[in-house]
């Protein structure tokens, strides 16, 4: 099986990077996902809702390969991952954060972000024991990306920080900035605004966008941040955010998927009126 | 009944939660406290029940009085012995006991047999569906159920205040309401003060009185629930898309800060 | 670690030097005198405690990177030790390779037998880690005793001493240089180890390995690989034990020795390079006062007093750590000198 | 804050003690210093002055000074030998005080005299079974001048061995174990080794056995432990084999004995063994009796088997505590027991009535220490016979003291007396049978020891 | 046949014996979450206790057990309150290895206390021998069998039928819930220290009267934790099938694969680690303990 071109909604060609083939999840039981099929395509923010249960973060789980799927299977640019480690995900380009923030408290903010620089390194034990010549220029090389990483983000002055004690905002950027660090193909975002106020939630949407759209020049040794990431899945609670900010949503109710679409046909899709926005909306 | 006096928290000596909060609940009152995640909400109710202690957590300055007695140096259990009940949130119910064992564990502290039988019943009353699953391991019920669950639980301590942590978290839209007209009954026929900490403003309002507004740690609105519903801000920041038309949109987000209304 | 203000680094690689200031360098000249010059002045007990007290920092370097930095508590150590001590005996005795030979040799397969009780690492984790690695030391000891043609079962086999360039090593001076030395190298590898690649990715594990995994950490390899460091440093330290008393005994390692390594790292300060050495010291010399002070208790409670004591005061000291700094001295050194660069404020 | 004050006060102590330790050992730290420093000025007298080797070899000291020679070395206090190693401390500590008063060797030696101004000073440390501490203990003791040795178990001897063939120093030793003559060091044993003296009891057993139809079959019952495991030997094997024997194998108990050892006892019923040898101490051979007994095992049982242990100390705390449960059990060693008329033990109860008349010490090994001390002492007093007292090397005392003992009379405490020399440090010839019968030790009488068993240690 | 049945229920017996002590070491961590190392040097101060109640004091057995009762109340009062408590709420492994720590502290005691030296008291407890035809209960393991039994039984009926067990039970479940309804945890946790430590000194007391009294009596605290692996952490049926499974396969081992091993073999010592290390590897939850799934 591989990604085909198809026509995406808006009638623009797009591209499918990672394609959801029809798959079910369970839990002793309880089933988190039924039957949810679903496609990333090339040049999108793709946005999934949900209330709290849905299955949003179990279908993330899923594709960063925490997760192994009863049944169906997951696709990345053609080729199987269903069954993959999560490790290997991450090296194949897939990078995620997650829910409550999963950082390495014991390390800095610099080093946070420089052990995902990890998968780049060649160095052994040898060179690093011995910390010169290879090794050396390499964490120098490595430390440059990470330089302008923490720049993009706007922290440098937690650079060498402890991440445990940084206050919750902080941290939900220095975990993007890990993400960014593995200069993934696929950026997986699970509710990156969770418990910020409007002033954060700016300035993360702003940083989603931003590396979303590249920035050029401005960061010559960051490939992701030069060229942009064109593919970004966001698990989001904010409904004011995924509607500004995604170019397509699908709505996730109880494990399966209610609705796909843009937004302006998801707000006003009934059955998602029903289930999650309420009649008000 | 409840008056929180100034309080400032930190976790491990060293991470600031709550810087000064002040709050109070009065008798038969239903109060709302609302805003977003990880501003502090849930720290304030740990607080007030004592399990900040259990956490690694302090309360620096300030104090916490109940029917005007000092209550913040008292340990989680003491303070659930003068009638503060907490309902936790994410329905933390004791999976591997029954259904009536879960009540049981909330009438733990009272002696009189004859009161938890009475009270038993009542909470079946105001629960039906529960009742059918009394001998069954209360790890199967619904995520609704649960809920319904541990505020009985609560309710079998025999409070004058419940603490109520999130009670619609994850429940569907039918049974968020279910929930909260049984809170709003539990109060006016126990004459149970309340204190429910919400993101979902809309359905908190509509049973409060008042509302406190929580933002990073620091109240920054308070008044009347009716006011508070009306109130541009809340509208705009708490009620999501159901105010919108004059709402800012996130791809116009600019580069530099933007300086937050209420604070100027 | 905070620098003092006026340290500024113009370019990346001064940013990652090892010492930055140059009081720190004072401070390392002065600590590597006094650690090579104990020889001249101290009495042959004090240099006896020294090379153990060196032996026990390489090992304990070793279980630093398995347990304080990957987060893997292991109490099968001392039988890694074993592992190492027996390679070398057997190496430099039935093979006849010279010591410097055996020496990486006894960590390489120290290393190896490492990596298999390291395996079920992958499935398990915390307690059940600990009593697979419990199980290793059994099980090592038990095989070291079956194998009695190799290894000469209870009663152990006998090392011949080395020569070095024609002078014995058997020369307790000598030796004592020798094992300094490698701790100064261990020290060295430990620390640069834990800031390079190999070093961030055992943090994050250690940290939050779902984490680690979703950032392309190779649980399963990384896992095996802070094994076989750890061991790799167990079994250089064991080689060196066993050639410093000239004879590998499975009573050399007791099982309680691993126990005393987990306690340096408490005391000293989990993950922290500098902490090994300071737990290291800290439990020797405690022990040291409960031998010094066991004889004039014996009148007072028994002849045991000593060995009562050299297990009490440790534990008490660990207990209290626990309760009181479960960082360490490391980390109380820390806030202190921190404190102080920032007097008067 | 009040966390902040407790942080404080931990330190405070962790600080403290070990600085606490550091001058404890400074204080013999700096008198060496001194005494090396002050050598042209002739060392002044500081307790540790006169022995110590460089300042005294340049020392005029005039015969009549005082000079305080030491004995001792380490002890294991704790473990399975912990309470034989605290009795043979009792006997070290009395035969030290007595011989500071008496100033003669032992009652039975009138003639060997020592020098009014020598006193004996006893100096110890407990290595608690852990051979590192063993090699602390036994610098920290050399340090401080003592110029002979003293060993408890196999670990420690074997962690020692070299180190005193290196510093030339001769000592003393309690282990039975074989590993302790291989090769032939400074290490004298006043008892034979774990192979000879079991090979002495198979002597034993053979010579009484009456059924000509088939050999005696015979299994090693030993404790899992480095003393028991010492046993399994195939030279063993191969000479109960030579002697006419029917090897069987061998049974490990777990040491401590968590259960009975039911399934070892079982098999050796399954296997139809008549005699077991085996070293054991006493928390495996009072459950592994015991347990015989109810299952209808002993000579005097349903089921005729014989159990010999190899460690002579133990017998003495067997039959207290077991009394007529232990019938039949053989114990071979060279220990005489409590209630033997001899010289030695007259001298040990004569020992306790004066030094510890309310707490005597009722084990035998008490009896060990005054042999060891007396050893140490006698070689002591035959290297000053030779050189200044006051200026006794290591060397001097092994040289002229250990190598020179010969024919020493030992009160009949062990089986014969004793000879040593260079290249011949086991100084017994013979290995003497005990045999526990209504509840008390009987002597069965002694057989020569076999010293060919071990290639190595003849 | 015989020989095989000797070693069945020679096994049965010791399985006993570990079941004993492995059920200290399961209601602690079941309830508090804590698991608990030193649960063999317990047993080795209770076999002490045993050695300084019957012999020196001469007390009669019922008495001695008695106050042995009363010190292991005090004991896991002083444990709980000195060095569990102030690590409340902290992750499981502090705790781990404070009780390690807690492990030298009481080997310490007993050496200072006692000596470290071997005693026996091998005649002072009641001599109660099965005979099952040709095969023989050790009394020990008998009385090991009726302890063990009547304590199962004892703890089933507290747990499931008072408050107290209510109490324990959803202190188990859900601390900080427990504690905001009311429950005082620490009550509980106290409980179950309490539980354990006289479990562990009643269970030393059995042992010593088969063994003796040394410091490395405090072994078998490990052999018991192997038990505990092997019948999951969680559970008390599953601290009795390991332990007797435990007994009997490290029985058979001695009995039948000794005598092929190349020098001697002493398997038993090292039998229940090597299970221990196949279940670690192929059941790490062991046979009836609960599986928890880790949620991201």
């Amino acid at each position: 099986m591989t990604g085909g071109a198809e026509i995406g909604q808006g009638g623009t060609q797009h591209t499918t990077v990672i394609r959801i083939d029809d798959i079910s999840l369970s839990f002793g039981g309880v089933n988190a996902l039924s039957n949810v099929s679903l496609d990333v395509r090339n040049d999108e923010i793709l946005a999934i809702i949900g209330p709290n249960g849905a299955g949003k973060t179990a279908l993330l789980n899923c594709i960063s390969g925490f997760y192994k799927p009863q049944k169906g299977e997951i696709y990345f640019e053609g080729q199987r991952i269903t069954r993959q480690r999560p490790d290997k995900l991450a090296k194949m380009g897939i990078a995620r954060t997650f829910q409550n923030i999963e950082l390495y408290t014991g390390l800095s903010t610099q080093d946070n972000i420089m052990a995902a620089r990890h998968v780049f390194m060649k160095q052994t034990f040898v060179d690093g024991a011995i910390y010169y010549g290879r090794s050396r220029r390499e964490e120098i090389k490595h430390r440059r990306v990470v330089e302008e990483i923490i720049d993009f983000l706007e922290i440098q002055s937690i650079r060498k920080q402890l991440v445990g004690g940084l206050p919750y905002g902080l941290r939900k950027r220095v975990e993007l900035g890990r993400a960014l660090a593995l200069e993934p193909k696929v950026l997986l975002l699970d509710e990156p605004m969770a418990g910020m106020n409007l002033e954060e939630k700016e300035d993360i949407a702003r940083f989603i966008l931003d590396v979303y759209e590249g920035q050029g020049n401005t960061y010559p040794d960051t490939p992701v941040l030069r060229d942009g990431i064109r593919r970004i899945i966001l698990v989001e609670h904010d409904m004011g955010v995924v509607m500004d900010v995604a170019d397509r949503i699908a709505v996730l109710n109880f494990g399966r998927k209610l609705a796909e679409g843009t937004p302006v046909e998801i707000r006003t899709n009934p059955e998602v009126i029903e289930a999650y926005l309420g009649k008000e909306a | 009944m409840l008056r929180v006096n100034n309080i400032e928290v930190s976790y491990l000596n060293v991470i600031r939660v709550l810087h000064g909060i002040s709050l109070e609940v009065g008798d038969g009152q239903i109060v709302a406290l609302i805003g977003a995640n990880g501003g502090g909400k849930t720290t304030t109710l740990k607080s007030i029940s004592g399990l900040l202690k259990v956490e690694q957590g302090q309360i620096r300055s300030g104090d916490i009085s109940f029917n005007d007695k000092r209550i913040d140096h008292l340990g989680p259990e003491d303070i659930a012995g003068l009638g503060i009940s907490q309902v936790m949130e994410g329905r933390r119910t004791l999976e591997h006991l029954t259904v009536e064992e879960n009540l049981q564990v909330g009438a733990y502290r009272r002696r009189d047999r004859a009161a938890v039988k009475r009270d038993l019943e009542m909470v079946y009353d105001y629960f039906p569906r529960i009742r059918e699953y009394r001998k069954r391991v209360s790890g199967y019920l619904s995520g609704g159920e649960q809920q319904m669950l541990v505020i009985g639980r609560a309710l079998m301590a025999d409070p004058r205040l419940m603490l109520l942590d999130e009670p619609s978290l994850g429940l569907a839209p039918m049974a968020v309401a279910e929930i909260y007209e049984i809170i709003e009954r539990i109060n006016q026929e126990r004459d149970v003060s309340m204190l429910v900490v919400e993101q979902n403003v809309k359905a908190a309002l509509s049973i409060a009185g008042y509302g406190y507004v929580m933002e990073n740690g620091r109240i920054v609105l308070d008044g009347p629930a009716d006011r508070l519903r009306d109130n541009e801000d809340v509208k705009e920041f708490y009620m999501g898309i159901s105010s919108s038309g004059s709402r800012k949109n996130y791809r116009e987000a600019k580069h530099y800060r933007r300086r937050k209304r209420w604070l100027s | 670690m905070r620098l003092p203000s006026g340290t500024y680094a113009q370019n990346y690689g001064q940013d990652i030097a090892m010492v930055r200031t140059r009081s720190h360098w004072i401070f390392l000249a002065v600590l590597m005198v006094f650690v090579f010059t104990i020889p001249q002045w101290a009495s042959n007990a004090t240099l006896a405690l020294a090379t153990i007290i060196g032996i026990t920092i390489i090992s304990a370097h070793g279980l630093n990177i398995l347990t304080g930095n990957c987060g893997m508590v292991s109490l099968g150590h001392s039988g890694f030790m074993m592992v190492g001590g027996y390679t070398l005996a057997i190496l430099c005795r039935s093979a006849g390779l010279p010591f410097w030979v055996a020496l990486p040799v006894a960590g390489l397969v120290a290393g190896i037998v490492g990596i298999i009780f390291g395996l079920p690492s992958l499935r398990i984790k915390g307690f059940y880690l600990i009593m697979a690695t419990v199980a290793a030391y059994f099980i090592i000891h038990w095989l070291v005793l079956q194998f009695r043609s190799l290894t000469g079962g209870t009663e152990g086999m006998p090392v011949p001493a080395p020569d070095l360039f024609g002078l014995s090593i058997r020369d307790k001076t000598i030796y004592y240089y020798v094992v300094m030395v490698l701790v100064v190298l261990a020290t060295v590898v430990a620390k640069n180890i834990l800031r390079t690649r190999a070093g961030r990715a055992f943090v994050a594990i250690r940290d939050n390995d779902l984490a680690a995994e979703v950032m392309g950490v190779n649980l399963f390899s990384y896992r095996l690989q802070a094994f076989f460091i750890g061991c790799v440093f167990a079994g250089i330290a064991g080689g060196l034990s066993v050639q410093y008393y000239s004879f590998a005994n499975v009573e050399q390692f007791p099982f309680f020795d691993s126990v005393w390594l987990l306690g340096m790292l408490i005391i000293g300060g989990m993950g922290s390079v500098s902490g090994v050495i300071y737990g290291v010291v800290a439990i020797k010399l405690l022990q040291q006062l409960a031998v010094k002070i066991g004889p004039s208790l014996a009148e007072l409670v028994n002849p045991q007093a000593a060995v009562g004591l050299s297990l009490i005061l440790p534990s008490v000291a660990i207990i209290l750590f626990l309760i009181f700094a479960p960082q360490g001295i490391s980390h109380m050194w820390e806030r202190f000198r921190n404190y102080y660069q920032a007097w008067p404020y | 804050m009040k966390r902040y004050w407790v942080i404080g006060l931990v330190l405070i102590v962790l600080l403290a003690l070990p600085l606490m330790a550091a001058c404890g050992e400074e204080e013999t730290e700096t008198t060496t210093t001194a005494a090396v420093t002050e050598t042209t000025a002739g060392a002044t007298e500081t307790t540790a002055g006169a022995t110590e080797t460089t300042a005294g070899g340049e020392t005029p000291t005039t015969v009549g000074g005082p000079v305080t020679l030491y004995l001792g070395g380490t002890f294991a206090l704790t473990g399975a030998y912990a309470e034989d190693c605290a009795a043979v401390l009792a006997g070290f500590e009395d035969y030290t005080k007595w011989v500071n008063e008496n100033h003669i060797l032992a009652p039975w030696y009138t003639d060997r005299t020592i020098p009014g101004n020598i006193t004996f000073e006893l100096l110890w440390g407990d290595d608690a079974l852990a051979p590192d501490k063993t090699v602390t203990i036994y610098e920290d003791l050399k340090s401080k001048g003592l110029l002979v040795e003293r060993i408890s178990g196999t670990p420690q001897t074997m962690a020692l061995k070299d180190l005193l063939i290196e510093d030339q120093i001769g000592a003393t030793c309690q282990t039975a174990a074989p590993a302790a003559l291989l090769p032939p060091g400074n290490i004298f044993l006043k008892n034979p080794i774990l192979t000879d003296s079991l090979a002495g009891a198979a002597d034993w057993f053979l010579e009484s056995w009456a059924d000509t139809s088939r050999k005696p079959r015979v299994a090693l019952l030993t404790a899992d432990s480095a003393l028991g495991r010492n046993l399994d030997i195939p030279e063993m094997y191969a000479y109960l084999e030579e002697i006419g024997y029917e090897y069987v194998g061998a049974q490990f108990v777990p040491q401590p004995a968590t259960a009975p050892p039911t399934t070892q006892l079982s098999w050796l019923k399954e296997n139809n063994v008549d005699l077991t040898l085996g070293a054991a101490v006493n928390p495996t051979t009072q459950p592994t009796i015991k347990e015989a007994v109810r299952l209808g095992m002993g000579p005097d049982q349903p089921y005729k088997i014989t159990f010999c242990f190899g460690e002579p100390g133990h017998l003495q705390i067997m039959v207290p505590d077991m009394g007529a449960m232990a019938n039949g059990t053989v114990v071979s060693g060279d220990m005489c027991a409590w209630e033997d008329k001899v010289d030695g033990v007259a001298f040990a109860n004569m020992l306790q009535d004066t030094y510890r008349p309310n707490n005597r010490n009722t084990n035998i090994m008490y009896l060990d220490g005054i042999v060891e001390a007396m050893t140490q002492v006698e070689a002591l007093r035959l290297a000053s016979l030779e050189t200044n007292p006051a200026a006794l090397t290591s060397v001097d005392v092994l040289q002229k003291g250990f190598w020179q003992i010969k024919d020493f009379n030992t009160g009949g405490i062990c089986a014969n007396n004793l000879t040593y020399g260079e290249g011949d440090p086991q100084g017994i010839e013979m290995v003497r049978i005990q045999q526990v019968q209504d509840g008390k030790i009987v002597d069965l009488g002694s057989r020569p020891i076999k010293r060919n068993i071990l290639p190595a240690a003849k | 046949m015989t020989f095989f049945l000797q070693l069945f229920i020679t096994g049965l017996a010791l399985g006993m014996m570990y079941a004993l002590i492995a059920i200290g070491f399961v209601i602690i961590f079941k309830c508090s979450q804590a698991f608990n190392i030193a649960s063999g040097q317990i047993v080795m101060l209770g076999a002490y206790l045993g050695y300084t109640f019957l012999m020196p004091l001469a007390l009669p057995v019922w008495a001695a057990i008695l106050i042995a009762i009363a010190v292991g109340v005090m004991m896991g009062l002083v444990i709980e309150r000195l060095t569990i408590r102030p690590l409340l709420g902290q992750p499981p492994l502090p705790i781990v290895l404070m009780t390690i720590a807690l492990a030298g502290v009481i080997d310490g005691v007993a050496i200072l206390g006692w000596g470290g030296e071997y005693q026996a008291y091998h005649d002072r407890l009641p001599a109660i021998t099965l005979h099952l035809g040709a095969v023989s209960v050790p009394p020990s393991s008998v009385l090991a069998l009726i302890v063990s039994v009547v304590l199962v039984a004892i703890l089933m009926f507290v747990f499931r039928f008072t408050k107290i067990g209510l109490a324990m039970r959803a202190t188990a479940e859900d601390e900080q819930v427990t504690r905001s309804l009311g429950i005082r945890a620490t009550t509980v946790y106290a409980l179950v220290w309490v539980i354990a430590c006289v479990v562990g000194i009643v269970g030393g007391i059995l042992l010593g009267g088969v063994s003796g009294a040394s410091p490395p009596l405090s072994d078998i605290g490990l052999k018991a934790l192997a038990v505990v692996i092997l019948g999951g952490l969680d559970s008390i049926e599953g601290a009795i099938v390991g332990g007797v499974i435990l007994g009997i396969l490290e029985n058979l081992a001695a009995g039948y694969l000794d005598p092929l091993m190349p020098s001697g073999g002493g398997l038993a010592n090292v039998f229940p680690f090597i299970i221990m290390l196949i279940v670690l590897i192929f059941k790490p939850h062991g046979l009836f303990g609960l599986k928890r799934i880790e949620r991201v």
